[in-house]
């Protein structure tokens, strides 16, 4: 006798379960404004990434096309995978010839954004910025040049 | 007569459960050994992701090595990174401010949160239950956005450096996580009524892929998934580090060691996790946030060994050091490879569907597995 | 049991034993021969109980091979670093311990195929993360790859 | 608009413009054609409309939107999906037998249609009328399994093989508690014929006329018949987490759309037949003795009665499958055997005495 109770409360109990299990999801059936997804490139105007976002490596120039880089190779020795190659040339400053950047050149493709390089750089050249559509169609526009063209070092910086 | 029970014996036959299979969650491959839909042998094969982190270890500076370890087990990637950090820390006898030590202990147990959400989600999904799926990562979503703010990644976080942290936290952060604990408390006994007392589920998981207390001893097998077999393997009890020795919260153990028993250990830990963060969110002490460092670190000649308590169980960094800036040895002794071991044990005798369960029990995550 | 008292427990059975205090653990290196019986004599041992194995690797270093082993007692809480020197780096053979702790038995495949450490009586011992047909032990120093070079 | 609520006035006058032009046994073929065509114009019909209704039910389940970029809202994403399973390739197992591996998803098709030959859509409005419907329903949509034998059979896939042998026992066991929760409504009406069990409804539908048995009845209904067309939680056979798609695993293109429709129609006539047993049909809703509030609901036409409770009760099963975890083979046998046969067969008895003693409404 006692086993067949034990069997219908087993039913029960097991409907039960199940009918409040459907409860949870019959729920936000009923509350579309629950919703999470987002229509990415709908939002794409309100969309703002977090400001420490880690999307990739800049370098800075400012409105006179002048940048912070003195070619020191630091941010280069810090990272881990080889993603940044600082090609020197010689400037000539006041009659004494000085390393400077010929190219800063960054390889998306390798770039584990780590963040490394950031304080690695002494006199705060390079930043992350927050873009994040990278996607091209094709490898070799990952590499990227970083110092826009006739660039120069700013002032002061050594 | 002798003959007709030669030919109504059934044959052993072989499958090959991944390297692309969606319950193994990465490119693990399973020999299994089959009888109709018995499982007579279990037998991992691993590698298809291995890409010998131990021998680049061997070239990277310290602070390289640390953004490594994101790569392994990348849903526990915050403790994998302090764990690296520590060894160096213990060998450089570096004191980390008490900012430090909180603000990491409040981002590891985040982290473990959302590890544990992730699972639960694909745990359901791999029993069938598609929708768990979708509100594990719901929830999820959050703790990923908290670490955006302040870490500056989503996943691969790469935030602690030895001596300290990368910056300061987002001055949203405390809000954030506050915010989210009072959210997932409501969402959490939702868990519940969902998966843990449907019925369905509870068959699924009842008694499915028993382990032993000793079994688990033997095997290696840490975290949550020893601990339901009673095995107390907790590294924040037993070696306390950063500042677990400051808050109150219980070693969840099991006694089972079945699938129901991992499962409730996993649910019951968030519980935990939970109140680890509700204790010291309004308690960070003010300070730096680093100990200068030398630009080069190179460690005293040794070996140290520091294990923390990740996701999935005890990850242990062993450094042997010659006094160079790179170890001459670095081991990763990574909780996923030791729990996968005791696959085979745990499976023989099950069927396909069981073996589904134990291995989403296990919690693996491929890329911690091989390394 | 403290780190004395594990010394003694040692040098009693292995007097060759070579013991250090290192920052956390007790190290003991002791010649690869003499594994077998002190690991069995460590498991089973009422006084130590070393029944979690925690960490198995290899090491190679200039002139010989080393197997570590990072044992701990869930009952008594301490914990010992086992190092088997092995003398030959050409060929180097340990005896297993995977029907000891068995965990050891993909820890031990790992370190066989990353350094090519032989553990005799070792049930299945295969590559394990490389192809089979691998060839070379990667973690050894003198390992040349020319093609996967480490860009440095 | 009287055809919309008798359609034997469109049928008759289809029959007899046609009569008046052709010979009888003419006749009969261009109708036979015609039914053919519309029948196919509806499963086609049914595979768009369900296919999409699944994607948004699930979406909206899991707090997601689900298709929104083909066209508004995503209506015609089924429609980019079908062109997309035209043009993929036709591929097969180099091992696979042929000829059976190419006949498996137009023997599930095959089912599914002859089974939806019977079936009452409104009055007037049924390709056949057996004097044994139920019986035959229930017979024809049992043949599906064949397909899916022999699909996991000539796949050479072991998967593929797991999944229909599972899918073999599955069905054959549910078949069972199909055709007794089915027989419980008969016990009541007397006859196994779709029509005249619906104008046994005509003051009443059997799940509120027929006590608590029926409700029973049709709980049992709903969870077989939902194993039958091995929707989850008893998607064995397909078993995505376990064996990556089970029966199917090695069909693309257009074959693959054969098995995906034909399960969307399976789903269909199950809830059919589900609506026409317990729920009425075709019959609008009734109380007893409100005249006023039934002459209301008969304005609205049968058609939409019919369709209205069947995607009441393939909602249902949605909501099932969205929900629930996959159960295990033995668990799933020892549900058929253990639970649903023994009250199953309870219910009847239960049922009988009902009808014996005429306490039923």
């Amino acid at each position: 006798m006692k086993s067949i109770i034990k069997y219908f409360k087993d039913i029960f109990s097991g409907l039960r379960s199940l009918v409040k299990g459907m409860a949870v999801t019959g729920h936000y059936f009923t509350h579309p404004k629950e919703i999470i997804t987002q229509q990415y490139p709908e939002n794409r105007d309100t969309l703002k990434m977090f400001e420490r976002f880690r999307g990739e490596v800049v370098l800075l120039h400012d409105e006179n096309n002048e940048h912070k880089c003195t070619g020191c190779s630091a941010c280069e020795v810090a990272c881990p995978n080889g993603t940044i190659e600082i090609i020197p040339k010689r400037i000539e400053v006041d009659g004494r010839k000085v390393k400077a950047i010929d190219q800063f050149v960054y390889h998306l493709q390798m770039c584990t954004m780590c963040g490394l390089c950031i304080p690695a750089c002494p006199t705060d050249a390079i930043v992350m910025a927050n873009t994040f559509e990278h996607a091209v169609f094709d490898r070799s526009k990952l590499t990227k040049i970083l110092n826009k063209p006739g660039s120069k070092i700013m002032d002061g910086i050594k | 007569m002798e003959e007709v029970t030669q030919e109504l014996e059934s044959k052993e036959y072989f499958i090959n459960m991944g390297p692309q299979h969606p319950s193994t969650h990465g490119v693990l491959r399973l020999v299994l050994s089959l009888d109709g839909e018995i499982i007579k042998k279990v037998e991992p094969h691993l590698g298809y992701i291995h890409r010998s982190i131990e021998k680049m270890c061997e070239h990277d500076s310290y602070q390289q090595i640390v953004h490594l370890t994101d790569r392994m087990d990348y849903l526990s990637c915050h403790i994998n990174n302090e764990a690296v950090c520590l060894a160096v820390e213990q060998a450089l006898q570096l004191e980390v401010p008490d900012r430090v030590k909180v603000i990491r202990t409040i981002i590891d147990e985040l982290t473990r949160l959302s590890s544990h959400q992730l699972w639960w989600g694909v745990m359901g999904m791999d029993l069938g239950a598609i929708t768990t799926f979708l509100y594990g990562f719901r929830d999820r979503e959050i703790i990923t956005d908290i670490f955006e703010e302040t870490c500056g990644a989503r996943l691969t976080m790469n935030y602690n450096i030895p001596g300290g942290l990368f910056f300061d936290i987002h001055p949203n952060f405390q809000k954030r996580t506050k915010d989210f604990i009072t959210y997932f408390r409501k969402k959490l006994p939702e868990y519940d009524t969902l998966l843990t007392n449907n019925v369905i589920f509870m068959q699924r998981m009842k008694g499915i892929g028993k382990l032993s207390k000793e079994d688990a001893i033997s095997y290696g097998v840490t975290g949550p998934t020893g601990r339901a077999s009673g095995f107390s393997c907790d590294v924040r009890k037993q070696h306390p580090y950063m500042a677990y020795d400051k808050v109150n919260f219980k070693e969840v153990l099991g006694t089972e060691g079945d699938c129901l028993a991992r499962y409730k250990c996993r649910i019951a830990e968030m519980w935990e996790s939970m109140s680890i963060i509700e204790q010291l969110i309004d308690n960070i002490p003010e300070g730096p946030v680093k100990v200068p460092t030398k630009a080069v670190i190179k460690l005293p000649k040794g070996e140290w060994y520091q294990k923390v308590e990740t996701a999935r169980g005890e990850f242990g960094v062993y450094i042997i050091s010659e006094g160079q800036r790179s170890p001459y040895r670095l081991k990763f002794r990574s909780p996923g490879f030791s729990n996968l071991s005791a696959l085979d044990h745990m499976a023989r005798g099950c069927k396909i569907a069981d073996l589904v369960a134990i291995m989403s029990t296990l919690d693996l995550v491929i890329p911690d597995i091989d390394r | 049991m403290h780190n004395e008292g594990i010394q003694k427990f040692i040098l009693d059975r292995v007097p060759e034993a070579e013991c250090v205090e290192g920052t956390q653990f007790l190290q003991v290196t002791i010649p690869s021969e003499k594994i077998l019986p002190l690991a069995s004599e460590l498991k089973s041992n009422e006084a130590t109980s070393f029944d979690f194995l925690f960490c198995l690797t290899g090491v190679d270093w200039p002139a010989h091979m080393e197997v570590v082993y990072h044992l701990k007692s869930t009952q008594h809480q301490h914990q010992l670093v086992l190092k088997a020197k092995i003398n030959s780096r050409e060929n180097p053979e340990v005896a297993t311990v995977c029907h000891i702790w068995r965990t050891a038995e993909l820890h031990e495949r790992e370190a066989y195929e990353l350094f090519g450490i032989k553990f005799l009586n070792h049930p299945d011992l295969r590559r394990l993360l490389l192809p089979d047909d691998w060839e070379g032990w990667p973690m050894r120093k003198d390992y040349d790859d020319p093609i996967n070079m480490i860009a440095y | 608009m009287n055809w919309l609520y008798d359609f034997s006035y469109l049928t008759g006058g289809i029959h007899n413009s046609l009569s008046e032009h052709f010979e009888p046994s003419t006749v009969t073929l261009i109708e036979m054609i015609l039914a053919g065509v519309a029948f196919m114009i509806l499963f086609a019909i049914l595979g768009l409309v369900l296919v999409y209704a699944e994607r948004k039910v699930s979406a909206f389940f899991q707090q997601r939107l689900g298709p929104m970029r083909v066209g508004k809202w995503g209506t015609a994403q089924t429609l980019a999906d079908v062109i997309k399973l035209l043009m993929k390739e036709p591929l097969m197992n180099k091992n696979a037998d042929s000829f059976l591996f190419n006949l498996a998803p137009y023997i599930i098709m095959i089912a599914a249609f002859m089974a939806m030959a019977a079936l009452p859509f409104a009055k007037g409005l049924h390709a056949l009328d057996f004097d044994i419907g139920i019986l035959y329903v229930s017979a024809v949509s049992s043949l599906g399994v064949i397909g899916i034998l022999l699909a996991g059979w000539s796949s050479d896939n072991k998967y593929s093989l797991i999944g229909a042998m599972r899918s073999g026992a599955q069905i054959i066991s549910y078949e069972l508690s199909v055709g007794l929760s089915l027989l419980t409504i008969v016990v009541l009406t007397g006859s196994l014929q779709f029509s005249t069990i619906i104008e046994s409804q005509a003051n009443g539908w059997w799940i509120f006329k027929g006590h608590i048995s029926a409700v029973i009845a049709f709980i049992i209904f709903l969870i077989a018949s939902t194993a039958e067309t091995n929707r989850g939680p008893f998607d064995l056979a397909e078993a995505e987490s376990e064996l990556t798609a089970g029966f199917h695993t090695e069909y693309s293109g257009l074959k693959f759309a054969f098995f995906f429709l034909a399960e969307f129609a399976n789903m269909f006539i199950v809830s059919a037949i589900g609506a026409t047993v317990f729920l009425g049909g075709w019959m609008p809703f009734h109380i007893g003795g409100w005249v006023g509030f039934n002459n209301i609901m008969d304005y609205i036409p049968p058609i939409f009665w019919f369709f209205g409770k069947v995607s009441f009760i393939i909602f249902l099963m949605m909501w099932f499958r969205w929900t629930f975890p996959r159960l295990r083979i033995d668990q799933l046998l020892t549900l058929e055997w253990k639970y649903l046969l023994p009250v199953n067969l309870m219910n009847i008895l239960i049922m009988a005495f009902l009808a014996l003693m005429g306490w039923h409404f």
